[in-house]
């Protein structure tokens, strides 16, 4: 009961999180000076009667505080608006189409990325040597500044152009004849029991996984070592040893408490990932919300910039709410 | 019947800044159901005396030389599987702080059970044993399966004591058992202490800064200093005739009860042990020093039976 | 005397020697970008598509211009920005932090609130939208840039300030009777000063990268002008069939870069446990 | 006789938030004292009892919730801190661990000279010379070895003596001595603590010397308070409440100490379990549910504090009349 109550008012927690980057994002989308119609269109040579009819057409044309409330109300019908570069466009449903996507890139990167970070870390720190420990510690720093454009299109030019072992891009080869369930293909295809389908999707998804999971991988790998090193030292594990209990148990129960770190952060660490996202979608052409954000801000189309922000905003909100409950879940100390 | 002898054990700490000589060529003898207390203020090795005896000093420290002999067997010499076993079972440890030598993420239960199942008890025999040991020491059944921050302080040093004891180990080691909790509560713990070494005849090296402490609970006192043995006596010989000038000192420190003189105090400073003063460790703060205890480090002498002070003025 | 010999441990350290060379490189390249690049940046140098040779050692790009040249003058355009953003973003999240942090109460939550909020969005979005909205010009990229990251400096500093407020000494310097500027500026600030530093250089590393995927998206600089980002995207498409040199280099410069100001945060922080152990 | 410090029904809350859950624990509840010049009052409870906050109070570095602090006949409770801060050099503080009273990236010598220039306008040369002088005055000697060594390459025993220098330096009236000695060893606490007394004797200082050891309070005070779980549950001069104690956990507290407590021929008193949480106390009288004397009525209401003549008080209703 007391977990659900918990579950509750931290979910409760997001709104205010949400309402706060909708706010930003309004201010400097719409009050900064500037008229986001001219700047949409890219000229400035347009009839005045049709700019106002551009603008009423659009709600812009209402007082600024009409306009906050009037989207507010709208988006949570589930209302984002409508595209300013194709008119009359409905931009959830975009979004609805491009989520998928970013999902599946992100949750099959955040296992890449934990399975190296915290799987190197773990071993840096049973590692006897000082050296292999500064070594992997640096690693971590470095590989966390990996340009992604630079590192995708490295991997690309490996694997696909002289190995030719994987594709350039997309997320299946053929999409015909593939029915998605939740849009996220390797999932889908496990559930309709389509290995050949699963097998390609995967394929697909390894490159711009890995790219991403891999500079993601950085802070987990001095996070583990870190903490490992500073448990490994600790009065507990002094005592675990002095009841005799074997090294394999201890280093085992010493994981778990590294384990409480390295879930706080990731909450963190899945903002990083998403900002991480955007650039990996456009290295690897991978349609997603990423791809989506880019091509709109180079068309300057605020109304779907405005709407992927506050998704955006919302998934990073459900992500910490989630790493929340594990962390209570892992630590006991935690009342909820 | 001994059950647990150290001869001339050196430890030493191999840190950045120099080289520490924590324990110098200690030796003692442990009786069955004998309580010895190490009593010796910051820096004066017990510390580390007591981590060697189950062989666990920790990483820039190494034991340098020296045995440790438990029940026959020289547990410098064993192999880590063996010492492992040893561990816990035969001499085992109850450390200062029961607040962060508990794992907070596990049950007590499972922290209990675990290390009984090392040690080859099968699971129901486990339960038996954990629910007879809680009760043992004074905590009722449902603190098995509570986590340790659900516990008080003196609760939690009642169950590491209670794994200490569990498997009727021949020497259990109390490293400050109560610095870390209130006077009251002090008092509880260490009377239980005591129902243990009467119950279950184990011997107890109890490591302490407290001498008043020792005076009162102990069957031998040892007093060191700079790593070194200053005294070493049974309580009673020791209370009515301390030899050691340090020793001394540490008992005038004391405070009386409403007596209006404040007790004295030792002038000078604990030594720094990567450059020990030459001869003897105290001379630096001796009251009696002599040109001798410069440079010639004294002997232990027997002054009387099973009493042994390392002093030339007893030379 | 002290000074000197501080300043030598701090060269002594192997990651902030490599770090700082790496960096001044890159700023001598700025700074004399006149004077090392052979060709200009903007206009063909020679045959279009030229893998690197004597002449080229970077090779042509696909209008025929040199890409060592375009990378020289590249590098003025990433520093200035950084440099503008990093300097921004410090002073300011530095300046809340404190305050908030010393004094406490309502002030304090809101502002953290607000900079949690941010801090808990991804960057790099954020910098886009903000760039968007602003304009596409360097300035506005270093604008942009500095937002996203006052909220990393705020919390490191309140962070700090309030566990130092917890020290003894401070409740002591209450005790004597010292005015709260001075607590402040004399008895905490000084102890910010070294994470400040790994932050700072950690988040130089960060702006960098976060400058380079700006301008892969053209939010920095209007072509023909050299940018390490915009050159990358713009190679991209030729990688395939070939022409590797046109994005390897951008490519390269972007992560030295930041993994330059990533030794100097390594070393610093590894000094710092080093001193306190 | 008069009084340097008073505090009148003081009450003191805290808000601690463990883990994203808020709550108030009420450390002092509803205590008045009275220290009078010249005087050693010495508070004595575990930890967790609301000594050290007390003393705290005391100095008004808390603003307490209720009730009133009173410094030398001028009521300082609600007086904001700009106003107060020329009082401070009258009231210090010495606090339990040395390692953290002094700024670790100051110098001895900056630490001493700091408050003389900030209180007195003190020039450089004579701040430093005032300095030294405080310096030998507590026995490091020679001063100069001192003046240019940060904290943590002096001994516990020295720093101590630093942090006394640097608060003697303002020559302050009243002194808050929380467990000065505590986290020092044995051989050298006395020295400290003569240090003290000698101090009080020379510029004619009043201290409130909060600890846990009622045997060293039995040496040096002239009156002791008792204190648990936030409230002050005995009161007396030292002669009376040692040998005399009524509390039963004053009673508990003297029967507790090791070797001391068989010589004195003391009515012993065990207690049952653990100070409770603060956030949490018992019902009725505080310590109830382990005092082995309990009353029907003592789990219900709690005992007032009563006078029992002699300028005695103590809380428990086993001296209800």
């Amino acid at each position: 009961m007391g977990l659900l109550r918990y579950t509750a008012i931290r979910a409760l927690m997001i709104i205010p999180t949400v309402l706060i980057l909708y706010t930003l994002v309004f201010i400097v989308l719409r009050v900064l000076p500037g008229n986001p119609v001219l700047a949409a269109l890219g000229t400035k040579n347009i009839p005045e009667e049709q700019l106002q009819a551009l603008m009423r057409e659009l709600g812009l044309d209402k007082p600024l505080y009409v306009q906050y409330f009037d989207y507010l109300v709208n988006f949570i019908k589930g209302d984002m608006g409508k595209s300013m570069i194709i008119r009359g466009r409905p931009i959830a449903s975009d979004i609805v189409d491009k989520l998928p996507a970013t999902l599946e890139l992100s949750i099959w990167s955040i296992i890449f990325s934990l399975i190296i970070g915290v799987g190197l870390g773990y071993l840096g720190a049973r590692a006897r040597s000082d050296r292999v420990k500064a070594i992997i510690r640096l690693t971590g720093s470095i590989v966390f500044v990996i340009f992604i454009p630079a590192l995708g299109l490295s991997l690309q030019l490996l694997f696909s152009k002289y190995l030719g072992l994987l594709p350039t891009g997309g997320r299946l080869s053929t999409t015909g004849y593939f029915k998605p369930i939740t849009g996220i293909y390797t999932l889908d295809a496990l559930l309709r029991l389509d290995i050949p389908v699963f097998i390609d999707a995967l394929k697909h998804i390894v490159l711009p996984a890995l790219t991403l999971g891999l500079v993601i991988s950085g802070p987990y790998m001095r996070l583990t070592l870190n903490n490992m090193e500073e448990i490994m030292e600790s009065k507990m594990i002094e005592a675990y040893r002095a009841r005799g209990v074997r090294d394999s148990k201890i280093l085992r129960h010493a994981f778990r408490h590294v384990l409480v770190p390295v879930t706080t952060y990731t909450g963190l660490q899945f903002s990083l990932l998403m900002g991480g996202a955007v650039l990996t979608e456009t290295t690897f052409n991978w349609p997603g919300i990423g791809t989506y954000l880019v091509d709109k801000v180079m068309y300057r189309d605020y109304t779907a910039i405005q709407a992927v922000i506050i998704i955006f905003a919302i998934i990073v909100g459900l992500t910490s709410l989630i790493v929340d409950i594990l962390y209570a879940l892992i630590d006991p100390r935690v009342r909820y | 019947m001994e059950v647990l002898t150290v001869n001339d054990l050196w430890v030493k700490y191999y840190t950045i800044s120099g080289i520490v000589s924590a324990v110098s060529g200690v030796s003692f003898k442990l009786r069955k159901s004998e309580m010895l207390a190490i009593v010796g203020e910051s820096g004066s090795g017990k510390s580390t005396l007591g981590l060697a005896l189950l062989n666990m000093v920790p990483k820039p420290g190494r034991i340098e030389r020296g045995e440790v002999i438990l029940d026959g067997v020289n547990i410098l010499k064993s192999s880590p599987r063996e010492i492992m076993k040893i561990r816990g079972s035969r001499i085992s440890m109850v450390f200062q702080d029961p607040f962060t030598t508990l794992d907070p993420l596990r049950k007590i239960v499972d922290q209990f059970e675990e290390f009984l199942i090392e040690h080859g008890v099968d699971k129901t025999r486990a339960r038996s044993i954990i629910k007879e040991y809680l009760e043992a020491v004074g905590l009722p059944e449902r603190v098995m399966y509570s986590y340790p921050h659900q516990l008080s302080g003196g609760q939690k040093q009642r169950v590491s004591i209670a794994m200490a004891i569990a498997l009727n180990p021949q020497v259990v080691v109390a490293d400050e058992p109560t610095t870390a909790l209130d006077v009251i509560v002090q008092k509880q713990i260490m009377d239980l202490v005591d129902s243990i070494k009467e119950k279950y005849k184990s011997s107890i090296v109890l490591i302490t800064h407290d001498l008043a402490l020792a005076l009162e609970r102990a069957d031998t006192v040892m007093v060191m200093y700079g790593g070194n043995i200053m005294e070493y006596a049974g309580k009673t010989e020791l209370y009515g005739n301390m030899k050691h000038p340090y020793t001394r000192g540490l008992f005038e420190a004391l405070p009386r009860i409403l007596q209006k003189t404040l007790p004295k105090s030792l002038p000078g400073n604990p030594p720094d042990l990567r450059y020990p003063p030459p001869g003897c460790v105290f001379h630096p703060r001796c009251e009696f020093a002599m040109e001798k205890c410069k440079s010639e480090k004294p002997p232990l002498i027997e002054v009387s039976k099973d009493h042994i002070v390392a002093c030339h003025l007893y030379g | 005397m002290m000074r000197a010999q501080s300043i030598f441990t701090i060269l002594k350290n192997k990651y902030i020697s490599t770090g700082l060379i790496i960096v001044l490189v890159f700023v001598f390249m700025a700074i004399l970008a006149d004077i090392i690049s052979l060709y200009s940046p903007v206009d063909p140098a020679g045959p279009p598509l030229q893998p690197p040779s004597r002449d080229y050692f970077m090779g042509t790009d696909n209008l025929g211009r040199d890409v060592f040249s375009r990378i020289v003058y590249g590098s003025r355009i990433m520093l200035m920005i950084v440099a503008i953003a990093v300097a921004m973003s410090g002073a300011i999240g530095t300046m809340l932090g404190l305050i908030s942090g010393y004094l406490g109460g309502l002030l304090d939550r809101v502002l953290s609130f607000i900079m949690d909020s941010i801090y808990a969005f991804p960057s790099l979005i954020l910098a886009i939208s903000l760039s968007v909205a602003l304009g596409a010009s360097p300035i506005n990229a270093a604008i942009a840039i500095a937002v996203v990251y006052v909220p990393t400096y705020f919390r490191m500093v309140r962070g700090q300030v309030l566990s130092i407020k917890n020290e003894t000494y401070i409740e002591m310097a209450k005790a004597l009777g010292l005015p709260s500027i001075r607590i402040v500026l004399k008895h905490i600030l000084p102890h910010v000063t070294r994470t400040l530093m790994v932050v700072f250089s950690m988040n130089s590393a960060d702006a960098i990268l976060t400058e380079a995927a700006l301008s892969f998206m053209g939010l920095t600089v209007q072509p023909p002008t050299p940018d390490w980002g915009f050159d990358l995207y713009k190679g991209r498409g030729f990688i395939l069939l070939g022409y590797w040199w046109i994005m390897l280099f951008p490519g390269l410069s972007i992560p030295l870069l930041a993994v330059g100001f990533a030794l100097i945060s390594e070393g610093v922080s590894t000094l710092i446990t080093a001193r306190k152990r | 006789m008069s009084t340097i410090v008073e505090l009148l029904d003081v009450v003191m809350d805290f808000e601690t938030s463990s883990l994203g859950r808020k709550q108030k624990v009420r450390a002092v509840d509803r205590v008045s004292l009275r220290i009078n010049k010249g005087e050693i009052y010495g508070l004595v409870g575990e930890s967790g009892s609301g000594k050290s906050t007390l003393g705290r109070v005391s100095l008004r570095l808390y603003k307490p919730v209720k009730g009133k602090v009173i410094f030398e006949n001028k009521d300082i409770t609600y007086l904001p801190e700009r106003v107060i801060r020329p009082l401070r050099r009258e009231m210090q503080l010495i606090p339990q661990d040395p390692y953290g009273a002094i700024n670790p990236a100051q110098t001895i010598g900056e630490a001493l000279i700091e408050p003389l220039q900030v209180h007195f306008n003190t020039s450089k040369e004579e701040a430093f010379n005032r300095a030294c002088r405080a310096l030998e005055e507590v026995g490091l000697i020679p001063p100069e070895d001192f003046m240019d060594r940060r904290p943590m390459e002096l001994s516990g025993g020295q720093l101590q003596r630093a942090v006394i220098a640097r608060a003697m330096i303002l020559r302050p009236k009243y002194i808050v001595a929380d467990e000065p000695t505590s986290n020092l060893d044995a051989s050298i606490r006395t020295s400290v603590i003569k240090l003290l007394l000698d101090f009080r004797e020379k510029y004619d200082q009043s201290i409130l010397f909060i600890t846990h050891d009622i045997a060293l309070l039995s040496l040096i005070a002239n009156r002791i308070g008792v204190m648990y779980l936030a409230q002050l549950v005995e009161e007396g001069s030292v002669e009376q409440v040692i040998k005399e104690p009524l509390h039963p956990y004053t009673k508990a507290l003297l029967s507790a100490i090791p070797l001391i407590s068989s010589q004195i021929g003391l009515e012993k008193v065990y207690l049952k379990g653990e100070i409770g949480d603060p956030a949490n106390p018992p019902r009725g009288c505080r310590l109830h549910p382990r005092c082995p004397l309990v009353l029907e009525e003592c789990k219900s209401r709690e005992p007032p504090l009563i006078e029992v003549g002699n300028g005695r008080s103590v809380k428990c209703w086993l001296y209800y009349k």
